[in-house]
């Protein structure tokens, strides 16, 4: 296997005083999609802040060879990742067009693809990003991330709150995009982790327990019954009411 | 006739002091939601600086006058941007402590200055033609107005082309907002937010150097005096609206002459009635964006 | 009880500007039913939710709670009147605790909330009906901690506390599960059938359709701030339109 | 207020700390609370000294002086905080309330004086009469400014501080005294709060008023009133969507406060037998939020360290700076020490910058060991 | 009565006496503070012939800062009248001077009044004694420079103030009591346009402009009168203020009649001499309020003197005490403890790049003397 796009070793972070990431160790190959998992509260978003040093960190990280982990936010970002955070975070009180305008790194931005992958949003590009939908927000928010050419994209749950439909093309774009770019995916819809992810990381109480090929936990009901806490999710669309006593 | 004539002018002339004032308050507040109550300090100290070294050059002349406001726009800006660098910078989005250090900075300055320049005021010296007047349709218009009017012209121009032209409007209002999100797309928003701090200084700076053409003289407690207005006028412009700004300082200025004069010299009151009035009335402002 | 539907809207419109965000939308929702309301990001459901809550008046039409026309009453008085809602966002009193989150709709519920007379007390009804709320949604054990340090998860249970605390007739949720992880979504559709078993009238926004077919009674979908059906759930998802604008292939 | 229409995620904020969780009031609080009064109480009758702190000892009447003007300044911040800290209500205009009460008591005190009325009642009277004028204005100014929210609000209430500010200087009627300040008419002031032979009296009085306030807010707190409005600071939209309307809180908070504002007002005029212009100002309202950031904002007792603090160190810098010992030092330092305010803003500043919870933040801190952010009024960042 | 300090027997036995000095060493005001402070140095040393002891006793003299702020000022005052203090004297604040005649009241002990101009503190109590000048002395030193009033217009230029009002409620009282009309320009206190009013001026064409004006923004308004020719349609008279200000006048320096309460050599008398070399020994310089110091010494000396232990005896002691101080022969008037004394006519001239004052004519003492307080 070639050099990974991004090694993270002994990654401890903490938010206010408190150790939420603790020990935590992987790789990120240079091409396709890794998926981040794990439940509720165990620290993914976490370890993707620790990442790019939105929270305070220690331990090794390097990008594609270049040591990271004593990097400001920005000049981490300036080497080429992208990242859709957990709650869009897009800037409400700028319009949508000056959303994406401060998002564009690169001389050459790529707003066509952008604009043939979300037209509902390009329509609103004069509306103030406040005042979208949640799911509009959504968009802006991944549109970000994929106007420049990147090194490595960073996403954390990027189909929460989508409508199925979205989901899919949405599913359909970051499969596209890791055509080019290594994706490190934090994601809680199995049918889309299954769709995307060629490996896995799963995480628990802050720590790495598994990491594998994604075939190997998915295809494996006890894993993850273990691992995510979901019974019977090799049907999605089971009502999950159904799957409960 | 002439003295509507004399009252309008001379209320265009303090408005234009008013509005260097409160541009550089406008805009820090605008775009950063720091509520800069040191901005007084800013300009008293470049009024101090300005004009120790204009008097050592050459006192009361144009070449003078004209260093003191390089001097100035300089003082104003350094200062300001220490100011952000040291104290604001460490209180990213907690805008009512950024505003508390704010107090507290300019409760200390004013005490130093008075420590370092006394309590008195010093007159100044300005150039001859500044201390003459040209006459208006029968009123007789101190020169000095004529000077804050261009300069405050060009101070408004300046900033609207710099919020314009650069993106660093854009990163400062994201940056407010959601300061980490903004340095996630890779921008460095800790620069952007000192040049802010640092054009509003020296918009202040400017404003101190001709505050002391105006008054004639310069005082531990130039700023302050001219602070309170320059906050009403922010206000009553609409929060981070500069023209918004520049449109109240005018009025503020006018209705304050007007009423001076005319209504037994309830200016000041009649100032800060308009002000309760226009937010009763009109939350954000006169120009003030719809959040 | 009452032969009118517990909420009607009639012919509701709204304007924003130019852009039409609602189009002439009227629905009656009989007393006791379970409703879910679909459709694609930005079809107007939050903005449908704010308009019945009070959070924003409609430029056209009514809102009957009851049979009484509330299109013009404050949202605290619709809220009293029995109308709970959650937020699409977790929307909480953040820097309080768990247990006095509730109690502020406890008290809020049972009259004299903002009296200066009364000090809220360990063992008075309001905590005591907090704290029983908070078992039913198996939130007891964090009643002490501050809101704002809860898991996603938490943080929409206590959403759900804060609503039955409410003891509302009438309920709205947007999107209850939205960040709900996959081992937690059983547990919350439960507390959802456990409001609505006590006869309540639910209508619910949710993506996940797993959850949305297990739940309701009919769907309302919405399309372009336009409702496009409302049909039993079997009906609606074998409706081509709602496929293709709304499931898309995943179906 | 828009901003929450359509979901957008509410900024997580720093959590208050909580220093008494209501409903658990310990019995060796209230015991401790008394036993402080008493001893507070007791001070006159005792030869305490504490050099570099207090001029004297504490039954000389320059110390008791000294004390009653800290608590009465400790009751107004107590009442200021309630409204900043609680309700997060950030008003520039509390300083008006101030002046009310002292202004208040003194021109009715002036004014109304029927022959026939024993001095004592003209005195019991006027307090009422400008109890209720306080109530009143409160009332007045309240309705209108809690009309908008945020930095508009306490612009409105600056307004109308500075209207106040401009009226009592322009002294109306001769009414006010103007620059010069109204002085206490003596006529119908109980004997025994005049004269430095009753500074002790004063003292009580002060005391008493510190109590009363400080009995007051903690009751407004722990209702449900006060709840109420910790909630509305915290996310107002919510409270109306659980069905309450936040503006009655809101208004109720700030009436109690501002008529606080004004009892410690007319202990002020009592004690110093007269006020002056400059507790109308802008400033001094600026002073208070010093002097309540300074204790700590997220705690009551916090308000009245604050207070009996910065009023300490305003006096023993002022003796500072003119002491020998600065005037021996080289310029570089003798300039700055020797301006009280200059070391006053600065060390307002480090507190800022370094003691996030204050004053009274500090035990907290020492506890958890982590850095705590005092509660952020939400309104003034709205922009 | 209000302490037995000292117990009973220090009544002549030369105990020390103890005397309390408010006066602003900071805050706006630190300036007039310091004249006002080295005055008293001088006077103390002159009237105890360098001993600082009366009759053997002691003075103990303590000074403490009024920060320019009444509050501070009542609590340092309490605070002395309750550590045994038997003297109070200073302030150029009238604010604070109001107050601590109060106090002196309330606590029955002497107070001697600093600089504070307002009329109010004349009369104000038996306790209360001044020893500057007041508005009303300014006013009628204005008043002769029209000579006869009668029938002539005079226009008070003044900010809208306690001072300002005192100063047009003066004017009105001794040159309206002689015939003038007597017409007021006031100007808020907080406006900073001064063009209009001095239009205004010019509108109501005046035999005199009397300006009274104080604080900062007095460059910018003779700047106003200056520009928009006032000077040359009439005649102006203001008040002299301190050394600092001479230089605010700017190009109507030499157009400006002055009125003057004192500048350093206005007087020539002995004591003027002395007390300028001991000022010029400390390394000070005589400035307006050098007198009130020196005189308040003076008066403390006497009472004292003359009045041994008891507040009664030291008022009685000043009441209708006449003696030779800076200014030349001053009394003391006992009805309502006024302070009867010479004033001066003065005006600036250039000398070098700098403005001097230059006495022009003496006005006596009963000529500007004000009517008793309270009649
Ligand atoms: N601001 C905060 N203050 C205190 N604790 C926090 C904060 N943010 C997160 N935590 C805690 O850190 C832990 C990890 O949180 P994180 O958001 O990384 O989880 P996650 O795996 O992304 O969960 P989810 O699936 O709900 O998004 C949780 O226990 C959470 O309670
Ligand atoms: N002030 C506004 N100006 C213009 N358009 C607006 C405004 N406010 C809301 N909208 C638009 O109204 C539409 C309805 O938004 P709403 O939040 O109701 O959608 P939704 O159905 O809840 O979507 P989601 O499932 O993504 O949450 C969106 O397209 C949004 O962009
Ligand atoms: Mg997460
Ligand atoms: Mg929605």
């Amino acid at each position: 296997m070639s050099e990974p796009i991004l090694r993270v070793a002994g990654l401890f972070g903490r938010i206010g005083g408190q150790q939420v990431v603790e020990d935590v160790s992987f790789d990120v190959p240079a091409t396709g999609v890794t998926a981040l998992l794990g439940r509720n509260g165990v620290g993914k978003t976490s370890t993707i802040k620790s990442i790019l040093g939105l929270i305070d960190r220690s331990g090794g990280m390097h990008l594609g060879g270049t040591r990271i982990d004593r990097m400001p936010t920005h000049r981490i970002v300036q080497l080429g990742v992208g990242y859709v955070p957990e709650d869009r975070e897009v800037f409400g009180s700028l319009t949508v067009a000056e959303n994406l305008r401060l998002a564009e790194r690169d001389a050459a931005p790529r707003r066509e693809f952008i604009q043939r992958l979300f037209p509902d949003i390009h329509d609103r590009r004069a509306q103030r990003a406040g005042t979208l939908s949640g799911g509009q927000q959504q968009m802006v928010s991944l549109a970000r991330a994929l106007v420049n050419e990147n090194r490595l994209l960073l996403v954390d749950e990027p189909t929460k709150g989508l409508a199925p439909r979205i989901v899919d093309e949405v599913a359909e774009a970051l499969a596209e995009a890791a055509r080019t770019v290594p994706i490190l995916l934090v994601e809680q819809n199995l049918h889309v982790i299954r769709r995307l992810a060629e490996r896995v990381v799963v995480l628990s109480g802050g720590r790495v327990v598994f990491t594998g090929e994604a075939s190997d936990l998915l295809d494996d009901e006890d894993r993850i019954q273990r691992f995510l806490g979901v019974h019977d999710a090799t049907d999605p669309h089971d009502t999950a009411a159904g799957s409960t006593r | 006739m002439s003295t509507v004539v004399l009252l309008l002018v001379t209320g265009l002339g303090l408005g234009a002091l008013y509005f260097l004032v409160a541009s550089g308050l406008s805009l820090i507040y605008g775009l950063m939601g720091v509520l800069n109550f040191a901005h007084g300090s800013f300009l008293t100290i470049a009024a101090f600086l300005g004009w120790e070294v204009g008097r050592r050059v050459s006192d009361g002349t144009w070449w003078g006058l004209a260093l003191s406001a390089m001097v100035g726009l300089a003082v104003g800006a350094i200062v300001a941007a220490a100011t952000e660098y040291l104290l604001i910078r460490r209180l990213y989005e907690r805008h009512i402590e950024q505003a508390l250090v704010t107090v507290g900075l300019s409760l200390a300055t004013v005490a130093l200055f008075e420590g370092i320049w006394g309590t008195d005021p010093i007159y100044t010296q300005k150039p001859e033609w500044l201390a003459q007047t040209t006459e208006i349709l029968g009123a007789k218009i101190p020169n000095d107005r004529f000077l804050l009017i261009a300069c405050a012209l060009v101070v408004l121009g300046g900033i609207v082309l710099f919020l314009r032209r650069t993106r660093y409007g854009l990163i400062i209002r994201a940056g407010v907002e959601n300061r980490s999100m903004v340095m996630a797309l890779g921008i460095d928003v800790r620069r952007s937010f000192t040049i802010v701090f640092a054009i509003g200084g020296a918009a202040a700076g400017l404003g101190g150097v001709l505050a002391s053409v105006y008054y004639g003289y310069v005082s531990a407690h130039l700023g302050s005096v001219l602070l309170i207005f320059a906050f009403i006028v922010t206000v009553i412009g609409g929060l981070g609206s500069l023209t918004g700004a520049a449109i109240a300082s005018v009025l503020v200025a006018v209705l304050q002459q007007f009423a001076n004069f005319y209504l037994g010299g309830t200016g000041d009151l009649v100032v800060v009635v308009a002000l309760a009035a226009v937010l009763l009335v009109r939350p954000r402002g006169l120009m003030g964006k719809v959040a | 009880m009452t032969d009118h539907p517990v909420l009607s809207l009639e012919h509701v419109g709204l304007r924003i500007g130019g852009a039409r965000i609602l189009n002439d939308v009227s629905l009656d929702v009989p007393a006791g039913e379970m409703l879910g309301v679909i459709g694609p990001n930005g079809a107007g459901k939050t903005t449908l939710f704010n308009v019945v809550s009070g959070i924003i008046r409609p430029t056209e039409g009514r809102v009957l709670l009851d049979g009484q026309d509330v299109s013009h009453v404050a949202i605290h008085h619709r809220a009293a009147a029995g109308l709970g809602r959650t937020f699409q966002t977790s929307s909480l009193f953040q820097a309080l605790s768990v247990v006095e989150n509730v109690r502020m709709v406890a008290q809020a519920h049972a009259g004299g909330a903002t009296s200066v007379f009364r000090t809220p007390r360990r063992t008075d009804a309001a905590t005591t009906r907090a704290l029983e709320t908070l078992a039913e949604v198996g939130l007891e054990h964090r009643a002490d901690a501050v809101a704002s340090g809860l898991s996603h998860g938490e943080k929409r249970k206590l959403e759900i506390a804060m609503l039955i605390a409410m003891e509302p007739k009438v309920i709205l949720l947007d999107e209850p599960m939205a960040g709900v992880g996959s081992a937690d979504v059983p547990a919350l559709t439960e507390v959802i059938r456990g409001l609505h078993r006590g006869g309540r009238t639910v209508l619910m926004v949710e993506h996940h359709m797993e959850v949305v077919l297990g739940l309701v009674d009919r769907v309302a979908v919405m399309h372009h701030g336009e409702l496009l059906a409302v049909d039993t759930p079997e009906a609606v998802m074998a409706n081509p339109a709602v496929q293709s604008a709304y499931l898309g292939e995943a179906v | 207020m828009n901003q929450q229409l359509t979901d957008a995620p509410a900024p997580a904020r720093p959590s208050a700390p909580a220093p008494e969780a209501s409903g658990r009031r310990p019995l060796v609080l209230a015991i401790g609370g008394v036993a402080l009064v008493a001893a507070l109480a007791t001070l006159p009758l005792l030869a305490i000294e504490i050099p570099g702190v207090l001029p004297g000892p504490t039954y000389t009447p320059g110390t008791l002086q000294l004390l009653a003007y800290a608590m009465l300044i400790a009751a107004l911040a107590l009442s200021y905080r309630m409204m900043f800290g609680l309700a997060g209500l950030l008003s520039f205009g509390h300083a008006l309330f101030f002046a009310a009460g002292a202004y208040g008591l003194g021109m009715t005190l002036n004014v109304f004086a029927p022959a026939e009325w024993s001095s004592g009642l003209v005195f019991a009277v006027s307090i009422g009469v400008t109890l209720v004028l306080g109530i009143v204005l409160a009332a007045t100014v309240g309705a209108l400014a809690l009309r908008v929210t945020g930095i508009s609000f306490a612009m409105v209430t600056l307004a109308f501080a500075q209207a106040g500010s401009v009226l009592i200087r322009r002294n109306p009627g001769s009414a006010t005294g103007g620059d010069e300040g109204l002085s206490l008419d003596i006529t119908n002031v109980p004997e025994g709060l005049v004269g430095v032979v009753n500074t002790r009296n004063l003292y009580w009085m002060a005391l008493a008023v510190l109590v009363f306030v400080y009995l007051v807010v903690l009751w407004v707190e722990r209702s449900r009133a006060g709840h109420v409005a910790e909630a509305a600071r915290e996310n107002e939209l919510r409270v109306r969507v659980i069905g309450i309307r936040p503006y009655s809180v809101k208004l109720l908070i700030f009436i109690v406060a501002s008529v606080l504002a004004a009892v410690a007002g007319m202990g002020y005029l009592l004690l110093q037998s007269g006020a002056s212009p400059r507790i109308a100002t802008a400033d001094f309202t600026l002073t208070l939020l010093v002097i309540v950031v300074l204790g700590g904002v997220g705690y009551r007792w916090g308000a009245i360290v604050g207070g009996i603090v910065y009023t300490l160190l305003d006096q023993r810098l002022t003796a500072l700076a003119g002491s020998d010992f600065i005037a021996g030092l080289p310029a570089v330092l003798r300039v700055p020490l020797s301006e009280p305010l200059f070391i006053l803003g600065t060390l307002f500043i480090l507190v800022v910058l370094f003691l996030p919870g204050g004053i009274a933040g500090i035990p907290q801190r020492i506890r958890s060991g982590r850095k705590q952010h005092p509660v952020e009024a939400e309104e003034a960042t709205d922009a | 009565p209000t302490t037995a300090t000292g117990g009973g027997d220090a009544t002549d036995a030369g105990a020390p006496v103890k005397v309390a000095m408010l006066t602003s060493q900071t805050g706006p005001l630190a300036a007039y503070g310091a004249a006002y402070t080295a005055g008293f140095e001088a006077g103390l040393d002159y009237a105890t012939d360098g001993t600082g002891t009366v009759d053997g006793r002691e003075l103990e003299i303590e000074w403490a800062d009024d920060q320019g702020n009444p509050d501070t000022a009542v609590s340092k005052a309490k605070d002395f009248i309750g550590q045994g203090y038997e003297i109070l004297a200073g302030t150029a604040a009238s604010g604070i001077a109001t107050a601590l005649a109060e106090q002196a009241a309330q606590n029955k002990i002497l107070y001697i009044s600093g600089p504070a101009a307002a009329d109010v503190i004349t009369g104000a109590n038996e306790y209360t004694f001044r020893s500057g000048r007041q508005t009303f002395q300014d006013v009628a030193t204005a008043g002769t420079f029209i000579g006869d009033p009668a029938g002539k217009k005079v226009v008070v230029f003044a900010q809208d103030t306690a001072f300002g009002q005192g100063n047009l409620a003066g004017v009105q009282a001794v040159l309206g009591g002689q015939g003038a009309t007597v017409e007021g320009v006031l100007v808020a206190e907080d406006a900073t346009e001064f063009t209009p009013f001095a239009q205004q001026l010019l509108g109501a064409s005046p035999d005199l402009v009397f300006v009274a004006w104080a604080g900062a923004s007095s460059g910018a308004m003779w700047t106003a009168l200056a520009q928009q020719g006032v000077f040359d349609a009439v005649p102006v008279v203001t008040g002299l203020g301190d050394v600092a200000t001479y230089g605010a006048y700017g190009e109507a320096s030499d157009k400006i009649s002055f009125l003057n309460h004192y500048f350093g050599g206005a007087s020539g008398t002995d004591v003027e001499a002395a007390m300028i070399e001991h000022l010029e020994a400390a390394g000070a310089e005589a400035d307006l309020f050098s007198p009130d110091g020196f005189v308040a010494a003076q008066m403390i000396v006497q009472a004292i003197r003359e009045g041994g232990d008891t507040v009664d005896g030291m008022i009685e002691a000043l009441e209708a005490w006449t003696f030779d101080s800076v200014k030349g022969e001053i009394t003391v008037r006992a009805e309502d403890h006024a302070m009867i004394q010479p004033m001066y006519q003065a005006k600036l001239v250039q000398d070098g790049g700098d403005w001097v004052p230059e006495l022009v004519e003496t006005i006596d003492a009963e000529t500007v003397a004000p009517p008793v307080a309270g009649e």
